[in-house]
Protein backbone atom coordinates (compact mmCIF):
# COMPACT_ATOMS: atom_id res chain seq x y z
CA UNK A 1 0.00 0.00 0.00
CA UNK A 2 1.80 3.13 -0.89
CA UNK A 3 0.63 6.68 0.16
CA UNK A 4 1.50 9.71 -1.64
CA UNK A 5 1.46 13.68 -0.35
CA UNK A 6 0.59 15.87 -2.95
CA UNK A 7 1.07 19.02 -3.42
CA UNK A 8 -0.79 22.02 -5.58
CA UNK A 9 0.79 25.22 -6.50
CA UNK A 10 -0.65 28.44 -8.04
CA UNK A 11 -3.55 28.74 -10.81
CA UNK A 12 -4.29 24.87 -9.97
CA UNK A 13 -3.92 25.28 -6.09
CA UNK A 14 -6.52 28.02 -6.30
CA UNK A 15 -9.14 26.21 -8.39
CA UNK A 16 -9.02 23.42 -6.53
CA UNK A 17 -9.02 25.14 -3.29
CA UNK A 18 -6.41 22.46 -1.79
CA UNK A 19 -2.77 23.06 -1.27
CA UNK A 20 -2.11 19.67 -0.05
CA UNK A 21 -3.08 16.40 0.67
CA UNK A 22 -2.52 13.05 1.29
CA UNK A 23 -3.48 10.04 -1.11
CA UNK A 24 -3.36 6.04 -0.47
CA UNK A 25 -3.21 5.23 -4.21
CA UNK A 26 -5.61 3.17 -5.64
CA UNK A 27 -5.46 0.33 -7.29
CA UNK A 28 -3.99 0.76 -10.97
CA UNK A 29 -2.08 4.21 -10.15
CA UNK A 30 1.07 3.44 -10.33
CA UNK A 31 2.90 6.19 -12.28
CA UNK A 32 2.98 10.20 -12.52
CA UNK A 33 0.69 10.16 -15.46
CA UNK A 34 -1.94 7.41 -14.29
CA UNK A 35 -1.76 9.45 -10.96
CA UNK A 36 -2.82 13.08 -13.37
CA UNK A 37 -5.77 10.34 -14.78
CA UNK A 38 -7.17 9.65 -11.46
CA UNK A 39 -7.43 13.56 -9.91
CA UNK A 40 -9.18 13.82 -13.67
CA UNK A 41 -11.54 11.22 -12.62
CA UNK A 42 -12.69 13.07 -9.67
CA UNK A 43 -15.02 15.10 -11.69
CA UNK A 44 -15.69 18.48 -11.32
CA UNK A 45 -13.21 21.25 -11.58
CA UNK A 46 -11.07 18.28 -10.91
CA UNK A 47 -11.88 17.02 -14.84
CA UNK A 48 -11.48 20.25 -15.96
CA UNK A 49 -8.17 21.28 -14.56
CA UNK A 50 -7.01 17.91 -15.36
CA UNK A 51 -8.27 17.06 -18.95
CA UNK A 52 -5.44 15.99 -20.84
CA UNK A 53 -5.14 19.01 -22.82
CA UNK A 54 -4.26 21.52 -20.21
CA UNK A 55 -0.58 21.88 -19.51
CA UNK A 56 -0.05 20.57 -16.21
CA UNK A 57 3.83 19.93 -14.88
CA UNK A 58 4.53 16.99 -12.35
CA UNK A 59 7.26 16.66 -9.77
CA UNK A 60 7.97 14.11 -7.63
CA UNK A 61 10.11 14.30 -5.09
CA UNK A 62 10.79 18.07 -6.22
CA UNK A 63 12.59 16.64 -9.85
CA UNK A 64 10.17 17.66 -12.69
CA UNK A 65 8.88 13.98 -13.48
CA UNK A 66 7.36 12.41 -17.04
CA UNK A 67 4.12 10.68 -17.41
CA UNK A 68 5.57 7.27 -17.35
CA UNK A 69 7.69 8.05 -14.04
CA UNK A 70 6.78 5.46 -11.15
CA UNK A 71 5.47 6.62 -7.67
CA UNK A 72 6.55 4.70 -4.63
CA UNK A 73 5.48 4.83 -0.79
CA UNK A 74 6.24 8.96 1.01
CA UNK A 75 6.81 10.31 -2.58
CA UNK A 76 6.04 13.95 -2.52
CA UNK A 77 4.29 14.65 -5.86
CA UNK A 78 3.34 17.87 -6.66
CA UNK A 79 1.23 19.35 -9.29
CA UNK A 80 1.57 22.87 -11.32
CA UNK A 81 0.84 24.88 -14.13
CA UNK A 82 3.99 25.79 -16.69
CA UNK A 83 6.16 28.29 -14.44
CA UNK A 84 6.79 31.62 -14.94
CA UNK A 85 9.66 32.59 -12.74
CA UNK A 86 12.34 34.74 -13.43
CA UNK B 1 26.33 30.30 -1.42
CA UNK B 2 25.40 30.27 -5.17
CA UNK B 3 21.45 29.87 -4.85
CA UNK B 4 19.15 32.05 -3.07
CA UNK B 5 15.35 32.99 -2.41
CA UNK B 6 14.54 35.40 -0.67
CA UNK B 7 11.74 38.24 -0.38
CA UNK B 8 14.01 40.92 0.37
CA UNK B 9 15.68 43.24 -2.45
CA UNK B 10 19.14 42.47 -3.61
CA UNK B 11 22.18 44.80 -4.91
CA UNK B 12 24.25 43.86 -8.51
CA UNK B 13 27.19 45.29 -7.10
CA UNK B 14 27.61 44.03 -3.63
CA UNK B 15 27.00 40.67 -5.18
CA UNK B 16 29.40 40.86 -7.57
CA UNK B 17 31.37 42.00 -4.86
CA UNK B 18 31.18 39.14 -2.57
CA UNK B 19 31.37 36.68 -5.91
CA UNK B 20 34.25 38.17 -6.49
CA UNK B 21 36.17 39.01 -3.40
CA UNK B 22 39.83 37.52 -3.46
CA UNK B 23 40.36 36.27 -6.79
CA UNK B 24 42.22 37.88 -9.04
CA UNK B 25 41.96 35.34 -12.40
CA UNK B 26 38.60 36.86 -13.26
CA UNK B 27 38.39 38.26 -16.71
CA UNK B 28 35.03 38.29 -17.83
CA UNK B 29 31.30 38.97 -15.31
CA UNK B 30 28.29 38.34 -16.87
CA UNK B 31 24.86 39.16 -15.27
CA UNK B 32 21.62 39.69 -15.94
CA UNK B 33 18.65 41.70 -13.64
CA UNK B 34 14.95 40.85 -14.42
CA UNK B 35 12.58 43.62 -13.24
CA UNK B 36 9.20 43.90 -13.43
CA UNK B 37 7.18 46.28 -16.06
CA UNK B 38 4.12 47.94 -15.50
CA UNK B 39 2.88 46.36 -18.75
CA UNK B 40 2.29 42.88 -19.57
CA UNK B 41 0.07 40.60 -22.27
CA UNK B 42 -2.13 43.94 -23.35
CA UNK B 43 -3.22 45.59 -19.84
CA UNK B 44 -1.16 47.84 -16.61
CA UNK B 45 -0.13 45.68 -14.01
CA UNK B 46 0.35 47.19 -10.49
CA UNK B 47 1.05 44.31 -8.21
CA UNK B 48 2.89 41.16 -8.57
CA UNK B 49 2.97 38.49 -6.21
CA UNK B 50 5.56 35.35 -6.87
CA UNK B 51 4.63 32.06 -5.71
CA UNK B 52 7.42 29.04 -5.46
CA UNK B 53 7.75 25.34 -4.34
CA UNK B 54 10.32 25.34 -0.79
CA UNK B 55 12.82 22.69 -1.19
CA UNK B 56 12.20 22.46 -5.18
CA UNK B 57 13.14 26.10 -5.90
CA UNK B 58 16.69 25.74 -4.32
CA UNK B 59 17.12 22.18 -6.00
CA UNK B 60 16.66 23.04 -9.24
CA UNK B 61 18.29 26.26 -9.52
CA UNK B 62 21.34 24.72 -8.04
CA UNK B 63 20.44 21.73 -10.55
CA UNK B 64 20.77 24.77 -12.91
CA UNK B 65 23.80 26.21 -12.01
CA UNK B 66 25.84 22.78 -12.05
CA UNK B 67 24.42 22.35 -14.85
CA UNK B 68 25.57 25.60 -16.61
CA UNK B 69 29.13 24.92 -14.60
CA UNK B 70 29.72 21.69 -16.00
CA UNK B 71 29.46 23.22 -19.72
CA UNK B 72 31.28 26.48 -19.32
CA UNK B 73 34.73 26.94 -17.44
CA UNK B 74 32.99 29.09 -15.15
CA UNK B 75 34.61 30.37 -11.63
CA UNK B 76 31.70 31.03 -9.76
CA UNK B 77 28.06 31.81 -10.10
CA UNK B 78 24.86 33.34 -8.53
CA UNK B 79 21.52 33.14 -8.80
CA UNK B 80 18.97 35.56 -6.22
CA UNK B 81 15.56 35.61 -7.18
CA UNK B 82 13.25 37.18 -5.06
CA UNK B 83 9.34 35.65 -4.10
CA UNK B 84 6.42 37.18 -2.36
CA UNK B 85 4.81 41.26 -3.14
CA UNK B 86 6.55 43.24 -6.00
CA UNK B 87 6.05 46.71 -7.18
CA UNK B 88 6.46 47.89 -10.90
CA UNK B 89 10.38 48.59 -11.50
CA UNK B 90 11.31 46.16 -8.63
CA UNK B 91 13.64 43.58 -9.25
CA UNK B 92 12.64 40.32 -9.14
CA UNK B 93 15.89 37.99 -10.38
CA UNK B 94 19.54 38.21 -10.72
CA UNK B 95 22.14 35.97 -12.06
CA UNK B 96 25.68 35.93 -12.56
CA UNK B 97 28.19 34.54 -14.14
CA UNK B 98 32.42 34.43 -13.42
CA UNK B 99 34.26 33.38 -16.00
CA UNK B 100 37.86 33.95 -17.35
CA UNK B 101 36.61 34.97 -20.93
CA UNK B 102 33.84 36.81 -21.74
CA UNK B 103 31.89 33.89 -24.27
CA UNK B 104 31.45 31.19 -21.45
CA UNK B 105 30.56 34.10 -18.48
CA UNK B 106 27.79 35.14 -21.36
CA UNK B 107 26.48 31.86 -22.44
CA UNK B 108 26.53 30.62 -19.21
CA UNK B 109 24.50 33.62 -17.99
CA UNK B 110 21.86 33.24 -21.10
CA UNK B 111 21.59 29.73 -20.11
CA UNK B 112 21.10 29.96 -16.34
CA UNK B 113 17.80 32.63 -17.48
CA UNK B 114 16.85 30.00 -20.24
CA UNK B 115 16.53 27.43 -17.81
CA UNK B 116 14.76 29.30 -15.06
CA UNK B 117 12.13 30.52 -16.82
CA UNK B 118 11.15 26.97 -17.81
CA UNK B 119 12.41 25.15 -14.78
CA UNK B 120 12.10 26.83 -11.70
CA UNK B 121 8.87 26.33 -9.82
CA UNK B 122 7.98 29.94 -9.68
CA UNK B 123 4.35 31.43 -10.85
CA UNK B 124 3.46 35.10 -10.99
CA UNK B 125 0.26 36.86 -10.20
CA UNK B 126 -0.38 39.68 -11.42
CA UNK B 127 -2.40 42.73 -10.32
CA UNK B 128 -4.33 44.76 -13.39
CA UNK B 129 -7.34 46.66 -13.38
CA UNK B 130 -9.46 43.85 -14.56
CA UNK B 131 -8.51 42.31 -11.64
CA UNK B 132 -5.99 39.30 -10.53
CA UNK B 133 -4.72 37.13 -13.21
CA UNK B 134 -2.22 34.25 -13.07
CA UNK B 135 0.74 34.66 -16.29
CA UNK B 136 0.79 31.94 -18.81
CA UNK B 137 3.80 30.93 -19.86
CA UNK B 138 5.02 31.85 -22.93
CA UNK B 139 5.80 29.27 -25.59
CA UNK B 140 9.14 31.66 -26.46
CA UNK B 141 10.43 30.38 -23.14
CA UNK B 142 10.46 26.50 -23.73
CA UNK B 143 11.86 27.14 -27.60
CA UNK B 144 15.04 29.09 -25.54
CA UNK B 145 15.33 26.44 -23.34
CA UNK B 146 15.74 23.84 -25.99
CA UNK B 147 18.60 25.72 -27.89
CA UNK B 148 20.48 24.63 -25.44
CA UNK B 149 19.46 20.90 -26.15
CA UNK B 150 22.22 18.64 -27.20
CA UNK B 151 22.59 18.87 -31.51
CA UNK B 152 20.63 22.32 -31.47
CA UNK B 153 24.06 23.72 -29.64
CA UNK B 154 25.37 26.96 -31.29
CA UNK C 1 25.19 59.58 -22.40
CA UNK C 2 25.39 55.88 -23.81
CA UNK C 3 29.30 55.90 -24.41
CA UNK C 4 32.01 57.08 -22.17
CA UNK C 5 35.49 56.81 -22.05
CA UNK C 6 37.56 57.57 -18.42
CA UNK C 7 40.23 57.01 -16.45
CA UNK C 8 38.32 56.60 -13.23
CA UNK C 9 36.78 53.19 -12.18
CA UNK C 10 32.98 52.57 -12.57
CA UNK C 11 29.81 51.13 -10.14
CA UNK C 12 27.64 49.06 -12.04
CA UNK C 13 24.81 49.81 -9.82
CA UNK C 14 24.99 53.09 -9.98
CA UNK C 15 25.15 53.23 -13.67
CA UNK C 16 22.20 50.72 -13.50
CA UNK C 17 19.95 53.01 -11.76
CA UNK C 18 20.83 55.93 -13.42
CA UNK C 19 20.02 54.24 -17.04
CA UNK C 20 16.58 52.73 -15.19
CA UNK C 21 15.51 56.31 -13.54
CA UNK C 22 12.07 56.89 -13.85
CA UNK C 23 11.51 54.00 -16.12
CA UNK C 24 8.71 51.10 -15.66
CA UNK C 25 9.06 49.50 -18.83
CA UNK C 26 12.24 48.16 -18.27
CA UNK C 27 11.79 44.10 -18.13
CA UNK C 28 15.50 42.94 -18.85
CA UNK C 29 19.08 44.33 -17.88
CA UNK C 30 22.03 42.75 -19.07
CA UNK C 31 25.46 43.83 -18.44
CA UNK C 32 29.06 43.09 -18.36
CA UNK C 33 31.99 43.86 -16.95
CA UNK C 34 35.33 43.22 -18.57
CA UNK C 35 38.48 42.52 -15.39
CA UNK C 36 41.69 42.33 -15.43
CA UNK C 37 43.12 39.25 -14.95
CA UNK C 38 47.23 38.94 -13.19
CA UNK C 39 47.73 35.80 -15.71
CA UNK C 40 47.69 36.12 -19.55
CA UNK C 41 48.81 34.05 -22.44
CA UNK C 42 50.77 32.12 -20.50
CA UNK C 43 52.44 34.46 -17.87
CA UNK C 44 51.90 36.54 -15.32
CA UNK C 45 50.71 40.40 -15.43
CA UNK C 46 51.33 42.75 -12.63
CA UNK C 47 50.11 46.26 -14.53
CA UNK C 48 48.32 47.25 -17.78
CA UNK C 49 47.82 50.10 -19.59
CA UNK C 50 45.02 51.18 -22.25
CA UNK C 51 45.63 53.19 -24.84
CA UNK C 52 43.46 54.78 -27.29
CA UNK C 53 42.64 56.98 -30.53
CA UNK C 54 40.53 59.57 -29.13
CA UNK C 55 37.75 60.46 -31.40
CA UNK C 56 37.57 57.46 -33.12
CA UNK C 57 36.89 55.42 -29.65
CA UNK C 58 33.88 57.16 -29.15
CA UNK C 59 32.78 57.35 -32.39
CA UNK C 60 33.60 53.12 -32.83
CA UNK C 61 31.72 52.67 -29.82
CA UNK C 62 28.63 55.12 -30.52
CA UNK C 63 28.55 53.11 -33.96
CA UNK C 64 28.45 49.79 -31.66
CA UNK C 65 25.49 50.80 -29.40
CA UNK C 66 23.79 52.42 -32.42
CA UNK C 67 24.21 48.76 -34.32
CA UNK C 68 22.89 46.67 -31.55
CA UNK C 69 19.33 49.54 -30.92
CA UNK C 70 19.06 48.92 -35.10
CA UNK C 71 19.22 45.01 -34.69
CA UNK C 72 17.19 44.72 -31.27
CA UNK C 73 14.53 46.39 -29.44
CA UNK C 74 16.62 48.27 -26.58
CA UNK C 75 15.44 50.74 -23.89
CA UNK C 76 18.68 52.17 -23.02
CA UNK C 77 22.17 50.88 -23.88
CA UNK C 78 25.76 52.05 -22.13
CA UNK C 79 29.34 51.18 -22.50
CA UNK C 80 32.09 52.59 -20.49
CA UNK C 81 35.84 51.86 -21.15
CA UNK C 82 38.59 52.46 -18.97
CA UNK C 83 42.20 54.12 -20.59
CA UNK C 84 45.75 54.33 -18.72
CA UNK C 85 47.15 52.17 -16.27
CA UNK C 86 45.20 49.64 -14.44
CA UNK C 87 46.58 46.75 -11.56
CA UNK C 88 44.67 42.79 -11.42
CA UNK C 89 41.19 42.52 -10.56
CA UNK C 90 40.16 46.41 -11.43
CA UNK C 91 37.73 46.57 -13.91
CA UNK C 92 38.12 47.51 -17.76
CA UNK C 93 34.93 47.48 -19.58
CA UNK C 94 30.99 48.11 -18.68
CA UNK C 95 28.11 47.27 -21.33
CA UNK C 96 24.63 47.62 -19.87
CA UNK C 97 21.87 47.00 -21.94
CA UNK C 98 17.92 47.26 -21.31
CA UNK C 99 15.02 45.73 -23.08
CA UNK C 100 11.42 44.88 -22.58
CA UNK C 101 12.51 40.85 -22.78
CA UNK C 102 15.53 38.98 -21.64
CA UNK C 103 16.83 37.55 -25.62
CA UNK C 104 16.88 41.33 -26.88
CA UNK C 105 19.04 42.35 -23.43
CA UNK C 106 21.23 39.78 -23.76
CA UNK C 107 21.62 38.93 -27.03
CA UNK C 108 22.53 43.20 -27.52
CA UNK C 109 24.94 42.71 -24.62
CA UNK C 110 27.00 40.08 -26.26
CA UNK C 111 27.13 41.24 -29.61
CA UNK C 112 28.71 44.53 -28.16
CA UNK C 113 31.43 43.06 -26.75
CA UNK C 114 32.05 40.92 -29.71
CA UNK C 115 32.07 44.33 -31.85
CA UNK C 116 34.20 46.13 -29.00
CA UNK C 117 36.48 43.72 -28.82
CA UNK C 118 37.49 43.70 -33.02
CA UNK C 119 36.19 47.30 -33.74
CA UNK C 120 36.89 49.85 -31.19
CA UNK C 121 39.95 51.94 -30.98
CA UNK C 122 41.78 50.04 -27.79
CA UNK C 123 44.97 48.80 -27.31
CA UNK C 124 46.42 46.84 -24.16
CA UNK C 125 49.92 46.33 -23.15
CA UNK C 126 50.78 44.10 -20.54
CA UNK C 127 53.82 44.55 -17.77
CA UNK C 128 55.08 40.73 -16.79
CA UNK C 129 57.87 39.33 -15.14
CA UNK C 130 59.91 39.43 -18.34
CA UNK C 131 59.28 42.98 -19.42
CA UNK C 132 56.35 44.99 -21.29
CA UNK C 133 54.58 43.59 -24.48
CA UNK C 134 51.58 44.34 -26.24
CA UNK C 135 48.88 42.39 -26.47
CA UNK C 136 47.96 40.33 -29.39
CA UNK C 137 44.16 40.39 -30.83
CA UNK C 138 42.90 37.13 -30.62
CA UNK C 139 41.55 34.90 -34.01
CA UNK C 140 38.33 34.03 -32.04
CA UNK C 141 37.50 37.37 -31.31
CA UNK C 142 37.00 38.14 -34.91
CA UNK C 143 35.32 34.91 -35.31
CA UNK C 144 32.77 35.95 -32.77
CA UNK C 145 32.01 39.43 -34.55
CA UNK C 146 31.92 37.43 -37.79
CA UNK C 147 28.67 35.53 -35.87
CA UNK C 148 26.68 38.86 -35.77
CA UNK C 149 27.10 38.73 -40.03
CA UNK C 150 24.18 38.47 -42.32
CA UNK C 151 23.39 35.14 -43.26
CA UNK C 152 25.22 33.39 -39.81
CA UNK C 153 23.41 35.14 -37.20
CA UNK C 154 21.39 32.50 -34.88
CA UNK D 1 48.13 68.19 -54.27
CA UNK D 2 46.58 66.37 -51.10
CA UNK D 3 48.42 66.56 -47.64
CA UNK D 4 47.23 63.88 -45.04
CA UNK D 5 47.80 63.65 -41.27
CA UNK D 6 49.18 60.47 -40.71
CA UNK D 7 48.62 58.73 -37.05
CA UNK D 8 50.46 55.77 -35.72
CA UNK D 9 49.43 53.90 -32.70
CA UNK D 10 50.29 51.28 -29.83
CA UNK D 11 52.97 49.04 -31.05
CA UNK D 12 53.34 50.88 -34.48
CA UNK D 13 53.76 54.30 -33.15
CA UNK D 14 56.64 52.68 -30.53
CA UNK D 15 58.04 50.50 -33.12
CA UNK D 16 58.37 53.71 -35.84
CA UNK D 17 59.04 56.24 -33.05
CA UNK D 18 56.45 58.44 -34.95
CA UNK D 19 53.12 59.80 -33.08
CA UNK D 20 51.89 61.97 -36.22
CA UNK D 21 52.97 63.22 -39.11
CA UNK D 22 51.67 65.14 -42.18
CA UNK D 23 52.94 63.56 -45.62
CA UNK D 24 52.07 65.28 -48.91
CA UNK D 25 50.90 62.29 -50.84
CA UNK D 26 53.16 61.33 -53.84
CA UNK D 27 52.17 60.80 -57.23
CA UNK D 28 50.64 57.08 -57.85
CA UNK D 29 49.34 57.22 -53.30
CA UNK D 30 45.25 58.07 -53.65
CA UNK D 31 44.22 55.08 -51.77
CA UNK D 32 45.15 53.39 -48.11
CA UNK D 33 46.41 50.95 -49.78
CA UNK D 34 48.94 52.37 -51.88
CA UNK D 35 49.72 54.70 -48.69
CA UNK D 36 50.58 51.47 -46.77
CA UNK D 37 53.02 50.39 -49.78
CA UNK D 38 54.48 53.64 -49.78
CA UNK D 39 55.38 53.79 -46.11
CA UNK D 40 56.88 50.37 -46.00
CA UNK D 41 58.63 51.46 -49.24
CA UNK D 42 60.74 53.96 -46.54
CA UNK D 43 62.77 50.63 -45.75
CA UNK D 44 64.03 49.46 -42.60
CA UNK D 45 61.49 49.62 -39.76
CA UNK D 46 59.01 50.65 -42.33
CA UNK D 47 59.58 48.02 -44.06
CA UNK D 48 58.82 45.57 -41.54
CA UNK D 49 55.73 47.04 -40.00
CA UNK D 50 54.00 47.71 -42.93
CA UNK D 51 55.26 43.88 -44.70
CA UNK D 52 51.62 43.07 -46.33
CA UNK D 53 52.02 39.71 -44.42
CA UNK D 54 51.81 42.15 -41.21
CA UNK D 55 48.23 42.95 -39.80
CA UNK D 56 47.72 46.42 -39.99
CA UNK D 57 44.46 47.92 -39.90
CA UNK D 58 44.02 51.48 -41.31
CA UNK D 59 40.95 54.04 -40.31
CA UNK D 60 40.15 57.20 -42.38
CA UNK D 61 38.91 60.37 -40.58
CA UNK D 62 38.32 57.63 -37.68
CA UNK D 63 36.09 55.11 -39.69
CA UNK D 64 37.70 51.67 -40.65
CA UNK D 65 39.14 51.60 -43.92
CA UNK D 66 40.20 49.01 -46.51
CA UNK D 67 42.97 48.85 -48.93
CA UNK D 68 40.95 49.94 -51.86
CA UNK D 69 39.12 53.00 -50.41
CA UNK D 70 40.43 56.65 -51.60
CA UNK D 71 42.12 59.24 -49.69
CA UNK D 72 41.32 63.02 -49.90
CA UNK D 73 43.22 66.19 -49.12
CA UNK D 74 42.96 67.09 -45.08
CA UNK D 75 42.25 63.69 -44.56
CA UNK D 76 42.84 61.92 -41.00
CA UNK D 77 44.29 58.80 -41.54
CA UNK D 78 45.38 56.31 -38.42
CA UNK D 79 47.45 52.93 -38.70
CA UNK D 80 47.29 50.47 -35.51
CA UNK D 81 47.56 46.97 -35.20
CA UNK D 82 44.51 44.81 -34.73
CA UNK D 83 42.35 46.73 -31.55
CA UNK D 84 42.68 44.42 -28.20
CA UNK D 85 40.33 46.64 -26.35
CA UNK D 86 36.95 45.34 -23.81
Amino acid sequence: MATVEILYFARLREALGVEREQLMLPAGVGTAGQLRAYLASRGGTWQTEFDPKRPVRIAVNQDLAHAGDPLADGDEVALFPPVTGG
Amino acid sequence: MPVRVQPGDFDISSEIHALRSGRSDVGAIASFIGVMRDFNDGSGVTELTLEHYPGMTEKSLQGIVDEARSRWPLQDALVVHRIGRMLPADQIVLVVTLSAHREAALAACAFIMDYLKTRAPFWKKERTPAGERWVDARASDDDAAGRWQPGEAA
